[in-house]
């Protein structure tokens, strides 16, 4: 009798158990989990945030334990109303304000034009998304993908439509790993030999002044015409003010360390188990992964295009190369661009011309999320 | 597919994006302007002195293999600081005068071609 | 018609672009954040809080934008939960008590004394504010501008009389950084010569057993006479025990740097986020400010005078400058002690014996708060 | 009038102080957690836990001030919701995994045998307070004692039991510091001299691939079996990976330290501020620190037992010593081994041998409480 | 306005706080009394020995232009420690005998003085 | 009480715990085997090598007073070096030939012995 009671205990664990259950979706997710651990760690994919997304991807199909960030109750589930409730971007975005730069921004403002040029895939996306029945804010979540910026994605895409954040996370993340291999050809197709070998004047210098004004300027153009940018443009000059103040450096140090690396933690997770077989395995996924990867190509050529513009228009100052840099994937667009240029001429350093755009990129597609929120937002 | 939103959607954005974004430029050369009046913009001219080494040895501009760099400094922050260097020569009218020999981190705490700044926007985020 | 369609989406976005919806009491907010943003980098003026006090401002009074404190479902709203629940001054104390040392007060107790006596301008301008026609929990929230100490001003107003946060914030944080301004002519005005020439005698040393008592019996004694003071002292009492019993570094060093960092700078953006024109923007502010210099004016004097009793009581043994100290402004006050003295006699150190008063006033106002708490709380 | 009017309010604040209130129950419960202070500072028994835990208990002892993790809208109510909710053991558990170095195990997985065994006090001693007459929800958190491993009785104890936190975190972490105390005399006991004195051979090299391969099996393996362990065997094989990839230090760098230490604050003080007289000055409590000892015992002497049998079993070649170490309790129980096999042969060394069971002890527990919470959770 | 609330709030504040603070007195000289008691107050003597300089040169008090300070450690904290000599001196009754010569950062972790908690309390919180 | 349940859930438990570290015996004997095919288990061998001094000295085995260990490098750490040089003379089956002279810490990043890896876990939770 009682050894009938033990019997019936252990059979139920075992009925219970994630080997009894595990069905051949929730066993593909976990493989492809594996793939983005090894992109991860054996390719370096950007991978402080591939390696949580796709932990986080592995124990939300893990039968059984319902471990995914939408199962009400578990650890996951807390951990992700920081994404829900928008609040993790943002404080990333703190902090990348406090490592960013924006001083080749400033002392060339015509890189701004760059920056908004790179964004033109975004919508161009968008209008593919639709024309393959996504709806609107899947649709719009899809062609921010082409901003080439991970909160921003994440932050639109859990406002709009959360059961993409998986797709569209592991999409932005991987392309952004791979700008160097997506963008060159891109650049070269369009560009010709004696515009790619174009050296640029050297950037003026910028005061001190003129950074801290920055910041509270963009906060106020940004947020005045596209207020729904706010949180994120907020946040990220409230850093950079932060850093360019120099009078608060014990708190930038904690934005751009360990606040960030906390949220990174929580966000990557909490991002990567949204992604249960449900919402990850349907053929979405794999037309989501098809657009983000147009949507880069089209910000990359959009980006130089209008570099050419500036090209004829400025009689020759401006190289096109540093046009693809305004899709943002700070710095590794803007080392692209030098790269190119380089092997054209080797004495030619556009880098820092690059960091221009670059850098407008990040507020170019924040902008850009602020519109596609203001439209398809509650 | 709602192809007057699709549309809409489209035009809207990339005219408020651009519109954003000119705006800034706008403001950034008007705030640009006032700071130089305003300073006589003289501090700037002193950081140029400060951050530019002295033209001395006569080697060819491109890339010398010999250069000193000192460890920790990435190879193109080299890349930049002799960009600049090719840069001011091309202003000053003669090409090809004198190469970077050795380089050290500054002291300066921000100086213009911020190599901090650059280092840091490296981490991926 | 598609033309159309997109004209009067732009012309939507622009007629709730915040350029249209910009009235002119947001701009003046928005102007007064410029200036406390001048005041906080240029002037140096308490940077680690009035820094993001003046960018939360900023935020809060964008128009459209909605990223104030109060605004339900912003990002602004969720982190300003840590301020509404009483969540972060506790917290923040925990860090402050973690770097504070407390030997000068246990080598001479009779210090608590002047940190008592420092405290009576938060009770004189409770009384100031009432018949100026403030609410009884308006008046206290005023009055504890007096106590010199920012995060127990903020605990106080945050749980009496919120919608005044932003002024109070404010106003005890500038009076804190003009520490050094207003006290000395008071200090002068109310001493002799005489008695500002007085040197003191060596403190003794202090065992570490006395330090690792001392939190303790605070805490005892504290939380038993006035409970509502619990949560602030009974943190500041934790961090201390923590630094002094020498054998949790690692909490102790996150206490004080990381957990401080985050806090202060959510703590900083939603205090000052509070700040909208309607809550702003009214005569109270300016009565408020005018309030909070008479209870700092009011606490230094009353410091002064009782360190001129007990000049008398010890017949000449103690120096009166320290009872200034007693306002806490850590450790600002006790350098204006220091300099008062050293300007009548070279010679004379006072700044370890002011020191004493100083740390006794973080507590004397974290018991004056309990008070009002006890009699105007829920 | 007047004057009768503060003579009331003073009465008022008399009557309502915790002088007033302190009855003999709080004043035990306060004298109690001055003994803990005294055990954490002077003796050093896990002080990173035991302080917290024991100020926390002084706190929630104050009359009247109501600052226990169970009272509704205090500053400790809210900060225990990460244990109540289940979210920071396993962020322990986090930053456990960024600082354990699996490579005994895997050079040598027989070990895990040993962390099985050494499981096996946590089932007898349930038995045992099942007998003694608490309900099966509270048998299983005692039971969980033997585990040697805080945050997993914790994890337990806040799902299944929570009125019994305090006295099971005492408990727990007071055993875990008398490791040293309680286990020799077990050890020698149940072994001959000839046993004590085996010379391990060395343990095989272990290759990066390896130790990354292993958290992402060990998380399929006991999630799949036993799902109610995932969150922490989850969490500790996350923060395992992010180490041994050696791709993301930062993150791993924040996750051990600022991340580790903040909760270790929070959930120090808030669990031992469950521990209000009510729910700890009952027998019980000293029924749960006899049923404690008892797991611990239990523990060792199974894992020794069984040790012996692998010594058996490979004629010789394993040192039944470092059976004991399988209890957890890392790296305290490992270094007992150490000790006292070499107090038998002075060139004996057992310290890397016994890591092996004693992280595997670590798992060990996790499973058997993912066994508990799927009988007795919710 | 409510006269008779303002002044019972005034006055039972005021009292509360004289009052917490008085019992605070009491009970760390109380303590500090006991401990002296139960240690014999052996352990601070040694501590002033430490922390005294021995006695050498022969110039007078005031703050001496050339003492030279370790770099870091601020203006104040000399002051401090020239209080503390001046008022040793003061106590042993022979005033105006040596002079500070050269401030070291002691090794010990907590010195009575502690110069480590003066310079945290610095941060403005 | 209710001794069925008691019963069932100890048996229960014991299995459980038994059968998942068991299976993880065999899955990480399994990878284990997998990877020294895959690899021919040449770098293992390397490793070897490298964290193994070469015999020289002639001293007995156990513990010289005369070592030299490097500060902050613990005791402990000294005896794991000591047991894995004796294991490796035991399989080379010539024990007692020589004796640790000095230790100094590897420069290697995760040595098989993680050095780093122990005194992290010595951090109490
Ligand atoms: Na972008
Ligand atoms: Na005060
Ligand atoms: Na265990």
């Amino acid at each position: 009798m009682m050894f009938q009671e033990v019997i019936s205990t252990i059979t139920d664990m075992a009925v219970n158990s994630g080997f009894a259950n595990l069905d051949w979706r929730s066993l593909i997710m976990i493989l492809i989990s594996f793939v983005l651990i090894y992109l991860a760690v054996k390719k370096e994919y950007e991978p402080l945030l591939l390696l949580p997304i796709a932990f986080g991807m592995l124990l939300a199909n893990l039968p059984v334990a319902n471990l995914n960030s939408m199962a009400d109750g578990s650890l996951l589930y807390y951990l992700y109303k920081g994404v829900k409730l928008g609040i993790y971007p943002p404080l990333i975005f703190l902090g990348i304000g406090t490592m960013t730069d924006f001083g080749p921004l400033i002392a060339n403002p015509k890189s701004f034009l760059l920056g908004a040029a790179a964004q033109i895939g975004i919508f161009i996306t968008f209008f593919g998304a639709l024309a393959l029945g996504f709806t609107g804010p899947e649709a719009a979540s899809i062609g921010i993908i082409g901003g080439a910026d991970g909160p921003t994605a994440i932050y639109v895409t859990s406002q709009l439509a959360d059961h993409l954040l998986g797709s569209i996370a592991v999409a932005a993340y991987s392309y952004m790993a791979l700008v160097p291999i997506i963008q060159p050809p891109i650049m070269k197709a369009l560009t010709t030999k004696k515009e790619r070998s174009v050296v640029m004047q050297q950037l003026r210098p910028v005061s001190k002044t003129e950074r801290i004004i920055f910041p509270i300027m963009v906060t106020l153009v940004v947020c005045m015409l596209v207020p729904d940018a706010a949180p994120l443009v907020g946040m990220l000059m409230l850093g950079n003010l932060m850093r360019e103040s120099g009078v608060v450096d014990r708190l930038v140090k904690t934005a751009q360390n360990e606040l960030m690396n906390i949220i990174t933690i929580f966000l990557g997770v909490t991002v990567g188990a949204t992604a249960t077989a449900e919402t990850f395995l349907t053929p979405k996924t794999l037309m989501i992964i098809a657009l983000g990867l147009i949507a880069f190509c089209i910000g990359t050529a959009c980006g130089v295009l209008f570099g050419k513009l500036m090209y004829v228009a400025t009689k020759g100052k401006v190289n096109p190369l540093i046009g693809s840099a305004g899709v943002s994937a700070v710095p590794m667009a803007a080392r692209v661009s030098q790269k190119v240029g380089q092997a054209e001429n080797p004495g030619n350093f556009l880098l820092m011309h690059a960091m221009g755009p670059n850098v407008a990129g990040v507020i170019g597609s924040a902008v850009a999320a602020g519109v596609l929120l203001s439209i398809f937002g509650k | 597919m709602d192809f007057g939103l699709a549309l809409n959607v489209i035009v809207t954005g990339i005219i408020v994006v651009f519109l954003a974004l000119i705006l800034l430029i706008l403001v950034m050369t008007a705030m640009g302007a006032v700071i130089t009046r305003l300073t006589g913009s003289k501090k700037p001219e002193k950081q140029i002195e400060k951050s530019s080494p002295a033209p001395q040895a006569a080697a060819p501009a491109p890339v010398d293999a010999s250069v000193q760099v000192e460890s920790g400094i990435e190879e193109e922050v080299v890349a930049v600081i002799m960009a600049a260097v090719s840069a001011m020569q091309a202003e000053s009218g003669e090409p090809g005068t004198f190469a970077v020999k050795s380089i050290r981190r500054s002291r300066e705490a921000r100086p213009a071609w911020s190599v901090a700044g650059l280092q840091q926007n490296t981490r991926p985020f």
